[in-house]
This record gives structure tokens, C-alpha cells and sequence, in this order.
């Protein structure tokens, strides 16, 4: 992967314990059905990815490990692998395999490997990694000159200047990065896959940039503490999954009252409850757009490429800070784990603007002298006034009141922030001819998958919608879903919960549906077929 | 709202019953934040939802009145964010032990220094008169009909076992100790418990004025500094003692243990992010 | 009001001291704006209701006590009290005084006091109660010799046969009797106004009907007691609000999830976050729609009339039983704390079906032999077989899988059980013309307030449709908004949240809405204005 | 399925890695439950989630695994429905000290007859080696980078100090004692905790089988029915004891306490409503 420069690729968590890496001469960040080369490691491997093989799949292995019919090319992984000393060797002895058959460059191997375990601090591993790659390698050359395989199958590697300065980063990271760049210095989240790995992200970092990363007893706690946090002048987040967002719900709640910024970010993975917990689905869309008794306004983005989790993640803690309402940032399991490269991303000059004043003695804390239902927040022994924060309904000082004319004044405006922010919202994206018939919509990381099925398919009058901002619903979207005359909604769920949100944002009805559910993201040629198919049922018509 | 110059509000009117417990402490915690000579600005209480957990509103600081349950770690992360601020978490015994009791442990693991005002008036007071944490075995109430059937939390004892930093019990009928209390809780130097036992003149009948002036006595000849003996007089049960149980100065509080206040004291909101560093860090994951 | 027996009364708690009492001569069962007679016991009282004053209204009270231009019937309330030895006796003089004015029973007066106070077991205070009722009595007749109060202006209360044997009851005690009925025996709550009368009536009578009723630690403890409980063969519900059942929301899910049935009261109070504990609001419908991370079933009922929390609630137990799914039911502080007489209710006959089977030793709790998603469920220790809950997705046995097939499977099997309760949901309620061009629409406890503003208004073209089953919205409800050339949607919160979901689930769109969220419930009167308004600006039209 | 007439399911596949220290546990619970001689039918494990919580997935009985952190609450009503069964609630130290501290709090304070099994491992296993409460002061993880700085959670004194009626400390490496101490826990009449000393071999390298070896010992002379005396072992900080600390049969078990259980033993699904009674009480409010 590392050692692709002539070619993007894309990775992810596909079982508990395997990977799926894509190398292509041309960039590609969405997952295929389609397996060219099998590289299984345990037992069950090929079973559980049976119903993606062809006759044309290659598969390498452990001949004598494997209860199958099909062709196996032998390669004996776990000797090896116990001959260096332990049996975990044998994942990169089958990354050297893959560099040796793709005629990567085996000096950039290695130099990853000293690179990585220098990181990580375990530079005790690396002489027997390095060993393992080789192996691999050497591997693959007798492969090909013994005539197990034809070379020929697999694309070379090549290097290549165009992408020299790519990033190679995941969506955790991209979200991490997003956060620095935003200006987050405090993060206070509860382990929970898969989200865990912005935090960690964000922890690894805590001393270049001046975060408080805080493990917190429950999410509760952690929503709670991260709300606090702004009251204090920091920018904070909170880093979750579906069964964590539950917990916060209360929180959130208290946010939108006390019209605090907050910034959470929600991984979503298969539920309900439990569910799967390391595969992905676009389920929660629903519970992040209504979490929270009461009624309050909220922002929600999506983020479909790696660039935009950087971009939307900086975005969210202007956003929370200007309107001072909860921002999520939805993603989900396959959007954390996958990998690929990516142009540099610029970071933000000049001072990041805070909208915090310091306080006259007879500071307001919500008052309702603003036309836009924005009063400046304080922050505690920043000037003369004090600054009241109330869970309660609370009048103009922040303090506990049943005078219904309050009532109603706060009630709208807390509830009329967001008018203004029409004006910087994110326009949901159109790929395609401009005078589609057919309009697929995506929102959240479906965006590389769609878009690749559609190229494939090249349907001249089909094109893209993609959503990055989900809620509140851009303008824009009944534009341009009154133009089409079919309009296919794509979504890693069950109930299309996105759909539904369209339709009453818009108006407009929502007829075909394709949806998955059952914990992997959409790869692009299954969902090519399933475009195609839905549209020769309705013909492109409504 | 009146000029900042002290923390009583005049004319304040507050939503308890006349005769409340409640108003003995706000008193006694208005003492102990003008003998310290604080500003009011300096001064954030954090507060949970009840009867207790109203205080705030009654007098002239900052305020965060968040959650029933949830003060303590808002409170943690405001002094974690400013560690000039004097931070107070207060709120009722179902507030604290109830619904928050999972903050209230995990608040004492890490010790930040803030100070923890606990209105023990063993009863929820503001959803009338339901069994709360600490409310005594065989406590009748509307819900607990046969009388409450668990054993009452002991969060003295909970505290110093858990190595709370400070843990006292305050009776407020004593407005003075109490004040005077709350004036070391805040000064000393990590968490501070002080527990406060409040009649409730309405739900509580059984733990009245005068039975708390009964079933209480002076701490004395104590060594606040031994934990075995801390835990021992707290778990006394026939009367129950009053005073400073247990104090540790040697524990370094949570904040000052983060890498952000090491070599800086600036404010949050007067920190820029470091856009060289951000650089350097995204050039180390070119492929 | 217990000495109303020619008539139909309505109170509730409209400030956290004050109580609306309606009296007439038919049945009347919701709140108006208008005041006939106020008798103001504090300061502030005249202030908070100035807007509802007219010239007629007379106010009868301590005519020192009160800075207003308004002419005040001087009556010592705080002397007299304090005479008998207490200030809140003041109360009950109040009571009296209303009685002698409208000519009631005082014999039943004293009677009532009687038995309330030997209920309570407070008999001590019965002596001095009594001699407050009577003094206040005696103060009408004085007022009414002395010429202070015309006494024509008043309704005079006659008993009558046909009401003889109706109940006067709160719609708390109505949830709690139908909890009862409903087989209940086990409830785990925290206290949350407006919710905490149901758990204190069903530990009133615990011991009657053998019910278990804790008081949790906090309200994640009480739903997964709950669930626990049902588990173990209970019939078992929570009751709570707003921000209790923001914390319930992933015990929610994790019912979902091992289908568990679950039955959750809901008694909405104004948010966000506290809000105002102790008024009014229908905010929490969408909350209580998509509470949970992940996606299931789940079944909304929202009661209109006392006899209506009844009976929903005895049916919530049936169901959630039958269709393993939660089922809630929504009501609000207004619901909860209101009282009028009602007819006595039936008592259901028969064994309660429990739709539990013996298992076999080869018992597997979620088997997916079956045509309707519905598995039987076992008990433990109930048979030979072993019953296995699991949050994760699971197999037939209930053990954690990641098999995708399955997946798909426990998706669709979960989510397709209500298929079958269609034929047994609760229609929409239509009063009125059938063939209306006006129809407003409500749910919940707004039933009886716009029933009353329709029957003033007495437009011949229009009706009202009320909804106890909020969700899943009956299938009905597209054929009766069809009909419609107006819909008028009728909500007590901001954003017409029951109107977003019948836009979603029908496909039609409600242009009309009369919303209030100032923390009241609508007034008749006033409901009728706006509804006459509504139907002017609009001619009737879509 | 296999057929049920032992604890054990034949070719089970765990989740776990090889080595650790898990197998130990649930072969010590499969131990106990075959010499108390229970059915599994009676016997229900109620699990939250990590890698100790799938346990009950790995043996023949009932099972409620539910939410993490959330045991306790479901097995103290699945206990209080029908106390025939016996009810065990288990799971990993973040599970129960963590996300559930609240329940571990009142469960204590409710004394239902149930055997909380706490494997406790100072790590989180199943999300990948973040801080677990019982993590030791400075343990370094991709979170705690700078390592742990709060104190961590000693549960047998936070157990004892609240009244638990039955507290004990075991190593699964000693295999045989944990089935011996699991067996009484399961017999005491009451709440029982028994903390498991559980190496994690893949994240954590500080608490290894041998540093547990090294660092307990196994309590002798002691009166586990002294309950200063069980405080003061349970504060040991040196070298950890093993063994039962805290023992009291006089507490009377919560669902014993419950009215409904007085008078009739029928089990809830077998119980019909009272139709003269709801009547009654519907008459009584006749206006
Ligand atoms: C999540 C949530 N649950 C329940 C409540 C209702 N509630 C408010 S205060 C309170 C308890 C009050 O008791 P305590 O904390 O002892 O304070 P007191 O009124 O006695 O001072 C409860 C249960 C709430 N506001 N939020
Ligand atoms: C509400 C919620 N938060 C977080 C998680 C993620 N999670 C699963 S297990 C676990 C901790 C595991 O640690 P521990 O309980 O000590 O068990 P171990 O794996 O070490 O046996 C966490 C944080 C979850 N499933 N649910
Ligand atoms: S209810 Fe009790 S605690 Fe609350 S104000 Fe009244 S007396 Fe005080
Ligand atoms: S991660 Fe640790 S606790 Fe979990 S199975 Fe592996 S060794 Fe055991
Ligand atoms: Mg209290
Ligand atoms: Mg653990």
C-alpha cells in the first residue's frame, strides 16, 4: 500500500481480521465485490468471502490449511513465519508476497517498516519485519519463475511524481487532523469502536498542540465534561458511537438549552444495542438528527472523501462556536479504518475567530438584544460580568423563570440561530451531466462508491447528488431534485433514513431505494448492477 | 441585575419553603467566598438540578447549572480549562450519590481542585419527598411505602476509601463551622468533600433540626491525616460526628498533572494553534 | 369539584400553585382562557393571569394584599387561615367559599375530606379541614347577603343520578389503572414531574397487586431493570420524561435489539434539557420516534381522554408482549395532572395471554422459523431449554455472530414483526361531519380542547382527527387527509412534529399549523380563535 | 445446540486470544457451577460487553447480555422476578467499575442475592488497551499517553466500605481457589463480589501472569467478619491479598424484602391479576 506511487488505494477493515487493498493505475477509493488475488491467513477465510470469488480470483496459501475445491497456489505462510519466531509474521510476509508480484520496491518497504516501528517506539521489531518482508518478496520471484503464476496478472508499480506529495491517511486521522485544525484543545470521550481512533488520534498529539484529551468514566460524563469545557473558553469534542450518542442524548439537550457550541463526532456502526461492532452502517442519521428532548436547532455533516472530513471537522468548531449550537460530524466504520492518498491539506492562516467578547459588569448571558438570536458568549473572569449558564427555561441573565412571554422569546430564539447560516452552508455536490434524468443521492462516506459505479456504468443521463451537509437540508436540494426524473437514494441502512429526511425537508417523494445492511460498505460494481437494474425497472421515470 | 460587588443578590427570591435548611448554607457559602476575598468573577458554581442544586441562582457568581446528576464533570473540565477559576460543584444527596453517583466516584479518582457541596437532606426535595441515596433504612415516603429497604450510602466512607483528598460533614444549623468549613474545603489544595446535612422541613420529617442536632457531635482529638482512623469515625453510626475526617495535601490535583498548563498559563481562549507543527505533522504522512 | 355532581369538571396545576376548575352544567372536559372567578391566595397571583382577566371576571380575595386597579370582593383569606392555626388552610377556604357560591353539598364536602385524609393517614388533619370548608362556606352566604356577589352569576350543583357512579381521576392514576389492568407487576423509575404519579400510584398498591416497584439508582438502572424483568417473565414498565428518557435511549435500543417487550410511559414536560418541570408540552414525539441507536420497531400511543390512557396503557402491555417490541406512551404534565369524571371503566375478563411458551431443550430464542419475525419467548427455568439474550447480532441461539447472511436476516426478521398489528391498530378518531373540507388534526392530550373549539365554532364542514396510535401511523390517515381541502395540524410544542411525521408517512403535505409552546396547554376559547383564523386566511383551502 | 446437560458446550470457538487468561475464569465457573450441582436452566449469567462479558456465550446456560456497563440493573430484577434462579452478573473491570460504577454503587446498597464476577485485567481488553479504573498510576496506553494519572478504583474497599455482604479477591492463575471462591460467593445469601485478577496478554505487559504471582499473597489469619479489619487488608498497596476479605450473613437479601414474595412463591408468568381488587379500588374513586 505504502509502496504504491504509481496508484491510489484503498483499505479496509472487511472482517474482524482481514484487509482488502486495491492498486490501480489510476486513483480509486471505493471497495469492489470483485477479488483478483486471495491471500487467506486463517482457516475460515475463504469461506467467509466464498460468494466474492471468480474463476479468475487467485488465490495464495496454505495449501494443506484449506478445505476447498478451488485451485490454491502454495505458499507456506505459517512456516515461514514460525521460522523468523512467531506466527504473526506471516501478515508481512504476505505484504512482501504482494510487493514482489506488483514488483514494488522493496527498498521503500523496508524504509516504512523502520519508519513505522520507530513511531509506534517498538524498534525491537523491526529486524525480524524487515526479515519477514524479504521473505515475501523472495517468495514471490520463485512463484513467478517456477510458473505458479503469471506475473502478467498483476499491475507493476511504478513510481510517480503526480502523487509524491500525497497524504496517506485514514478517516480517523483526516477527522484528528480536521480537529487540530479547527482549534480543538480539549477532547473527553469513552473508548467505543469505531470511533476510538480519533481520540486516540487526538491523545497522541495532546502535547504538540495543547490538548486536554480525558478519558472520562461514560459518555455521559464525557458530554457533560466537554460542555463544560467550552463554557470555559476551550474548544471541545467528544468522539462516539451509536450506543455512546445514546448516552448523550440528555447532553446534547443541555447544550442546545445553555445554546453551548459542541462538536461531536459519531462513528456509526450496525445496531441496534451492540449490534457489529467493528462493521459499518449509515444507521443513526435518524438518532443524531432528533437526539436531545426538546426542541433545538442543529447542524449535521457528512463527510464522503477524506478531504472532507478535514474540511467539515475544522468547519464544525467554527460552526458550534459562531451559532452555538451542537455540531455532528457523522461518519462510520468504513469511513475510520479505510486508507488512501490524498492531495496535501492546506492549513487555515490567520487567527481563529473565537466570537467571544469579554464582559461588561452587566454582561447577559442570553440576552435577547440580537436580531439573529445569537447573543456573544462570555466566558468566566474574561471582563466584569458573570456569565450564567441555565438547563432550565431562563431569562435574559440566565436565571430560572416560569414567565411564559421569556417562554416564548427563547424558545424562538434559540430556535431561529440558524437563519443566517443558509448563507455558509455546504451545497450538496453534483457529479454528472447537468441535465441528469436519473439523480443517484448519497450522503456520508457512500461518495467514492457511488460515483465509481456511475463512471462505470456511464449512463449519460445519470449523476450524482452528494451530501456532505445532511441537516439542516441545503436549499439547493429541491433544485435539483425536482429536475430528475428518477431519483435512486443510496444508503448503508435499512429504513433509507435519509430519504425520508429529503422528503419532508423538500417535499418531494423518493421511490427507489437501495440499501445495505448487512454491516459492509456498498462496493462499487455490486452497486453498479443494482443502479442499472433500478433503473431499467422504472425506465429513468418517476 | 444588581452591581457585582459582593455575592449576595438583594431582594433574591428564592423557591424554597420557609424554615429550609437550604437557606442556612447559602448563607454560611456567601460567608466563606467574602472571608477568602474572592471576586466574583473568579467563582464558578456548577450545579446539578433540586432544591440544593438552586443555589447558585441565589447568589452573585458565575453559574453553570447543568443536569441533575451531572456537576461534577463539568466542574472537573472548567478547572481543567482555566485553573484560575475557584470552582464549587453543589447539589442535593440525589443529585450527587443518586443519579451522579458514577462522577462522584471517578470525580475523587482524579482529584481535580474543586470543591464538592453535597445538601444532604436524605430526601428528594424538589420531586416531593420520594427515598434518596442516603435516606435511613425504613425511611416511609409516597414511593418507598414499606420504608425504604437499602442500605443508606455512607459517602464519608465511600470517599476516604476511595482516597478522596478531603472529606468533611457539616451540619448547617452551625452556619459558622459550616462556613468556616467550606472556607478550608476551598482552600485546600485537590477534591473536596463536604458533606451537609439540611433538614427538609416539608419531606423529611424524621431527620428534622432537632434530630440532627441529636444524632451529631464534634469531631475532636482526631487526626484528620490518618485514613484508617477517617474511615473508622465514619463509619460511626449511633451519632454521627461532624467536622474535617480526612485531609491530604500530598496528592497532586488532576489539572495540574495536564502537559497544557505545564509551561503555559495562558488562557484557552488566548492560545493559537501551532500551524507549524500542524504542518510538520501532515508532511510525516506523505506515502 | 368532588361536589360537582350535576356537572363535569377540569383542573390542573396551571402555575406550580395555581388549579383551573371548570364547572358546568353538560360534560366539559378541557381548559379556556376566560376567568369567571379568580381567587388569587398569593401576591403575584393576579399578575400572572392579567391576560386572561375580562371585565366580568370577578376576583374574590385579601383586597390589602393585592396592588390592582381591579375591583377586589375583600375576603380575609390569610386571617381566617391563620385564626384555624395555619396559613395553608387558606385552601380549603377557597374550596368552601366555591361551594357555598355554587350552592353545593357541604355534607359531601366534609365527607370528602374525611375520606382523603383517612386515605392519606394523616386523620389529624381532618378537625381543622373541616372547620376551614365551613368558614368559607359561611363567608358566601355572607358575601351573597351582603350584596357583595350577585349569586345568579354562578351555576348552582344539583346532583344527578347519571353521573352517580362515574370515577374522578387523574390521568396518572388512569395510566396506573391501566397499568394494573394490563397485568403489571413490576416497575422501575426515577422520580421525574410530570411522571412520578404513576410510579407512586403503582407503589401505592403494590401490595394489592403484588407489584414489584423499586426506585432506581437513575433511569439507564430503571430501563434496564425493566427489561430484566420481562426477561424473567414480569410484566414490567418505566415511567419518566423528557430527560429520563434521553438517558433510557440506548436500554431502548438494547430492547430492540434481544426483543424484549417493554412498555415506557412518557410524560413530556417543555425542554430542552429542564426546561420547565412542571408545565406542559408535546416536544418529545420525535424523540420517543427515534430513540435508540440502530433500527427497529416500536409502537407510539398517546391517549386524548382519561378513559383513553386507560385503555392504551392495558393494551401497551398486550402488545409489547405480543410483538416483543417497546411500546410508549405519550402523555404530558397536562394529561398527568388533570381530572374530570369519567364513566366507570370495564375490567378486562379472562386470563391475560402472556404469548410465552415452555421451551424444549432445543428452544432457540430467536429461530427464525416463523412467518411474522415473531419467535415465541421462553423463560427461564420455564421448560427445558436455555434462553439466550445477546445485544450483539446474534444467531438463532442468541449467540454473537458476524455472519453477514444472518445478519440480513435478523435485520428483516426484527423489523418485519409488525407487520400483523395493522389489523389490530387503533384508528384515528374522526368527530364531526364525514364530509368535512376542514379537518384538524391532533393527538395526544389535545383531544377533548379541540373537540370543544370545534363544537363553538360550529363550522358545518369541519372535523376533527385524532390519533391515539401515533406510530406506526394507521393506514387510515392517508384516505382521511386526502379528503381533506384543508388540514390544520394542531400541536402543544414548536416545530409540529406530529405533522412532519404524517407528511413522511402519508406523502401529504400540512400547510396549517397552530402550534403553542409557551409551557400551557391550549384553552378552548382560544384554540377556536386561531382555528376560525386559520380557516379565514386560507378560505378552507389547500 | 448441544444438548444441556453440563455447563461446558462442546468446540466452542472464543473470541479470545490464546493465553489469556479468561479460559482460566470460565473453566473455574464451570468448575463451581458442576460441584453446587445446579441445572443450567436455573442458572442465568447477565453480562455487559468486553471480552470478559462474552463469557456466558462460552457456556451451557442462560444468558442476558445486554449493554456495557449495564449488568447489574437486569440482574438485580431478573433475581427480584423469581429468586428460584441463580443469578450471576459478569463482566470486565471497565464494564463494571467504569461505565456501570453507578449500579455497582447501588446494587451494593440493594443487597440482591446475586455473584458479581468482575474480571479484572487494569486494562480495556476488547477496544484495544485504553485505561481501565483499576489501570495502575502511571500505565501508558495510546490514550494515557503520559500514563494514568488518576488514582485508581480499589473495589474491595469501596465494597466494604459500603456494606457489601460477601467480598473477595482471586487470581484465576490459581485455577482451583477461584472455583472454591466463586462456589461461596455463589452460595452466600446476598450480594457477593469477587474481583478477578486476569492477565491480558496483549495489552497489558505490566500486569502479567507473573507480576500477579509476585504481587499477592493469600490471606491468612484473617477474620473475614471484622469489617475494620477487612478495610484495613482491602488498603494494602505492596503485595495484594487474596481471598475472602468481608463476609455478613445477617443481611437480609433485597427480594427478600419484597412484599410480593412474602405470601406466594408462584412464579410472575403463573400470577393472574386480582379482578375483585382492581374493582375495589376503581369504586373508591367514584366521586
Ligand atoms: C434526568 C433527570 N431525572 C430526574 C429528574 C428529576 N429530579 C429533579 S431534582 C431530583 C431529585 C432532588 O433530590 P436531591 O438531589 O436530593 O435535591 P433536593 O431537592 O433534595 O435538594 C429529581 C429526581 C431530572 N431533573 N432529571
Ligand atoms: C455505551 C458503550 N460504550 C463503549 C462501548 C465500547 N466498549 C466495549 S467493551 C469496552 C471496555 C472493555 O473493557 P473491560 O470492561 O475491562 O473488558 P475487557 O475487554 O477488558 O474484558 C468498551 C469501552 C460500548 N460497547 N458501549
Ligand atoms: S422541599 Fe425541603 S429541601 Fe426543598 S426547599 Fe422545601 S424544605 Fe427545603
Ligand atoms: S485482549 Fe486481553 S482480555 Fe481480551 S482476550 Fe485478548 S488477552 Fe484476553
Ligand atoms: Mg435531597
Ligand atoms: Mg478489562
Amino acid at each position: 500500500m505504502f509502496l504504491l506511487p504509481k496508484s491510489i488505494c484503498l483499505a479496509y477493515g472487511e472482517r474482524s481480521n482481514s484487509i482488502q487493498i486495491r492498486i490501480s493505475d489510476h486513483p480509486v477509493q471505493a471497495p469492489v465485490r470483485r477479488i483478483d488475488l486471495l491471500i487467506p491467513l486463517d482457516k475460515d477465510a475463504i469461506a467467509h468471502v466464498s460468494d466474492r470469488l471468480s474463476k479468475s480470483t487467485i488465490i495464495i496459501g496454505d495449501r494443506e490449511k484449506f478445505d476447498t475445491d478451488r485451485e490454491v497456489v502454495d505458499v507456506s505462510f505459517s512456516n515461514m513465519a514460525k521460522e523468523i519466531g512467531n506466527i504473526i509474521f506471516a501478515n508481512t510476509i504476505a505484504v512482501g508476497l504482494l510487493l514482489g508480484l506488483t514488483e514494488g520496491d522493496i527498498k521503500e518497504g523496508k524504509q516504512f517498516l523502520k519508519n513505522y516501528f520507530t513511531l509506534k517506539k517498538k524498534e525491537e521489531f523491526i529486524p525480524d519485519n524487515i526479515r519477514a518482508l524479504e521473505k515475501g518478496f523472495q517468495e514471490a520471484t520463485r512463484l513467478v519463475k517456477e510458473k505458479h503464476i503469471d506475473p502478467d496478472k498483476f499491475l507493476h508499480m511504478k513510481k510517480s511524481k503526480e502523487i509524491k506529495d500525497d497524504l496517506l491517511i485514514n478517516g480517523a486521522e483526516a477527522i484528528g487532523f480536521g480537529a487540530i485544525a479547527g482549534g480543538c484543545n480539549f477532547i473527553s470521550s469513552y473508548p467505543m469502536s469505531p470511533s476510538t481512533g480519533v481520540l486516540v488520534f487526538l491523545s497522541q498529539h495532546a502535547h504538540e498542540f495543547d490538548i486536554i484529551s480525558e478519558q472520562a468514566e461514560d459518555e455521559i460524563s464525557a458530554v457533560n465534561m466537554a460542555i463544560g469545557a467550552w463554557y470555559a473558553g476551550a474548544r471541545a469534542m467528544v468522539t462516539t458511537s451509536g450506543g455512546g450518542l445514546a448516552l448523550m442524548t440528555e447532553g446534547i439537550s443541555l447544550a442546545g438549552m445553555v445554546e453551548s457550541p459542541m462538536v461531536i463526532h459519531l462513528a456509526q456502526r450496525p445496531g441496534p444495542a451492540t449490534g457489529l461492532p467493528t462493521r459499518t452502517e449509515q444507521g443513526d442519521l435518524q438518532l443524531a438528527l432528533y437526539a436531545g428532548h426538546g426542541e433545538f436547532p442543529r447542524i449535521i455533516l457528512a463527510p464522503g472523501q477524506i478531504e472532507e472530513a478535514y474540511e467539515v471537522t475544522q468547519k464544525a468548531f467554527y460552526l458550534a462556536d459562531k451559532y452555538q449550537v451542537p455540531v455532528f460530524i457523522l461518519t462510520d466504520q468504513y469511513t475510520m479504518d479505510s486508507y488512501y492518498n490524498v492531495k496535501e491539506f492546506s492549513v487555515p492562516e490567520g487567527k481563529i475567530d473565537r466570537f467571544i467578547i469579554k464582559t461588561d459588569a452587566d454582561y447577559q448571558r442570553y440576552s435577547l438584544d440580537t436580531d439573529n438570536g445569537i447573543t456573544p458568549r462570555g466566558i468566566p473572569n474574561h471582563g466584569e460580568g458573570l456569565v450564567r449558564a441555565d438547563s432550565d427555561e431562563h431569562d435574559e441573565n440566565g436565571l430560572i423563570t416560569e414567565d411564559m412571554e421569556v417562554r416564548i422569546k427563547m424558545m424562538e430564539k434559540r430556535n431561529s440561530k440558524l437563519n443566517d447560516f443558509k448563507k455558509e452552508a455546504f451545497a450538496p455536490n453534483l457529479l454528472g451531466p447537468k441535465d441528469y434524468r436519473v439523480l443517484c443521492v448519497g450522503w456520508g462516506s457512500t461518495y467514492h462508491v457511488i460515483k465509481e459505479a456511475l463512471d462505470k456504468l456511464n449512463i449519460p443521463d445519470a449523476a450524482l447528488l452528494h451530501f456532505k451537509q445532511v441537516y439542516p437540508v441545503p436549499e439547493e436540494s429541491i433544485k435539483y431534485l425536482r429536475k430528475a426524473k428518477q431519483i435512486i437514494s443510496i444508503e448503508n441502512n435499512y429504513n433509507g433514513q435519509f430519504a425520508q429526511l429529503l422528503e419532508i425537508s423538500t417535499g418531494i417523494s423518493i421511490e427507489t431505494k437501495i440499501l445495505k445492511y448487512n454491516g459492509l460498505p456498498f462496493y462499487s460494481d455490486e452497486l453498479a448492477e443494482e443502479i442499472n437494474h433500478a433503473i431499467s425497472e422504472k425506465g429513468g421515470q418517476k | 441585575m444588581t452591581k457585582i460587588k459582593q455575592f449576595e443578590i438583594e431582594q433574591v427570591k428564592t423557591a424554597w419553603c420557609p424554615g429550609c435548611g437550604n437557606f442556612m448554607i447559602l448563607k454560611a457559602l456567601q460567608q466563606a467566598l467574602k472571608e477568602l476575598s474572592l471576586k466574583p468573577q473568579q467563582v464558578v458554581i456548577v450545579s446539578g438540578i433540586g432544591q440544593a442544586a438552586k443555589t447558585p441562582h441565589y447568589l452573585n457568581v458565575n453559574m453553570f447549572n447543568g443536569l441533575h446528576g451531572r456537576a461534577l464533570p463539568p466542574a472537573t473540565a472548567i478547572k481543567a480549562c482555566n485553573p484560575e477559576l475557584t470552582v464549587i460543584a453543589e447539589g442535593g444527596d440525589g443529585d450527587m450519590y443518586g443519579e451522579g453517583g458514577n462522577h462522584f466516584l471517578h470525580t475523587i479518582r482524579r482529584n481535580p481542585n474543586i470543591t464538592h457541596l453535597v445538601h444532604n437532606n436524605m430526601v428528594y426535595g424538589l420531586t416531593k419527598g420520594q427515598a434518596s441515596p442516603t435516606s435511613e433504612f425504613g425511611f416511609k415516603t409516597p414511593v418507598q411505602t414499606d420504608g425504604v429497604i437499602s442500605e443508606p450510602v455512607n459517602p464519608l466512607a465511600l470517599a476516604i476509601s476511595m482516597g478522596a483528598s478531603f472529606v468533611a460533614r457539616v451540619f448547617c444549623g452551625d452556619t459558622k463551622k459550616t462556613a468556616d468549613i467550606i472556607k478550608k474545603a476551598i482552600q485546600h489544595s485537590g477534591y473536596a468533600l463536604v458533606d451537609i446535612f439540611q433538614p427538609c422541613v416539608t419531606f423529611n420529617k424524621v431527620n428534622t433540626f432537632k434530630w440532627f442536632k441529636e444524632h451529631t457531635y464534634d469531631l475532636e482529638d482526631h487526626d484528620s491525616h490518618d485514613r484508617n482512623q477517617a474511615l473508622k469515625r465514619a463509619m460511626e453510626k449511633e451519632k454521627l460526628p461532624l467536622g474535617i475526617f480526612y485531609q491530604n495535601e500530598d496528592k497532586n490535583p488532576f489539572e495540574q498533572q495536564l502537559s497544557v498548563h505545564e509551561n503555559k498559563k495562558t488562557p484557552f481562549i488566548m492560545r493559537e494553534l501551532n500551524r507549524q507543527k500542524l504542518k510538520e505533522l501532515l508532511k510525516s504522512k506523505q506515502s
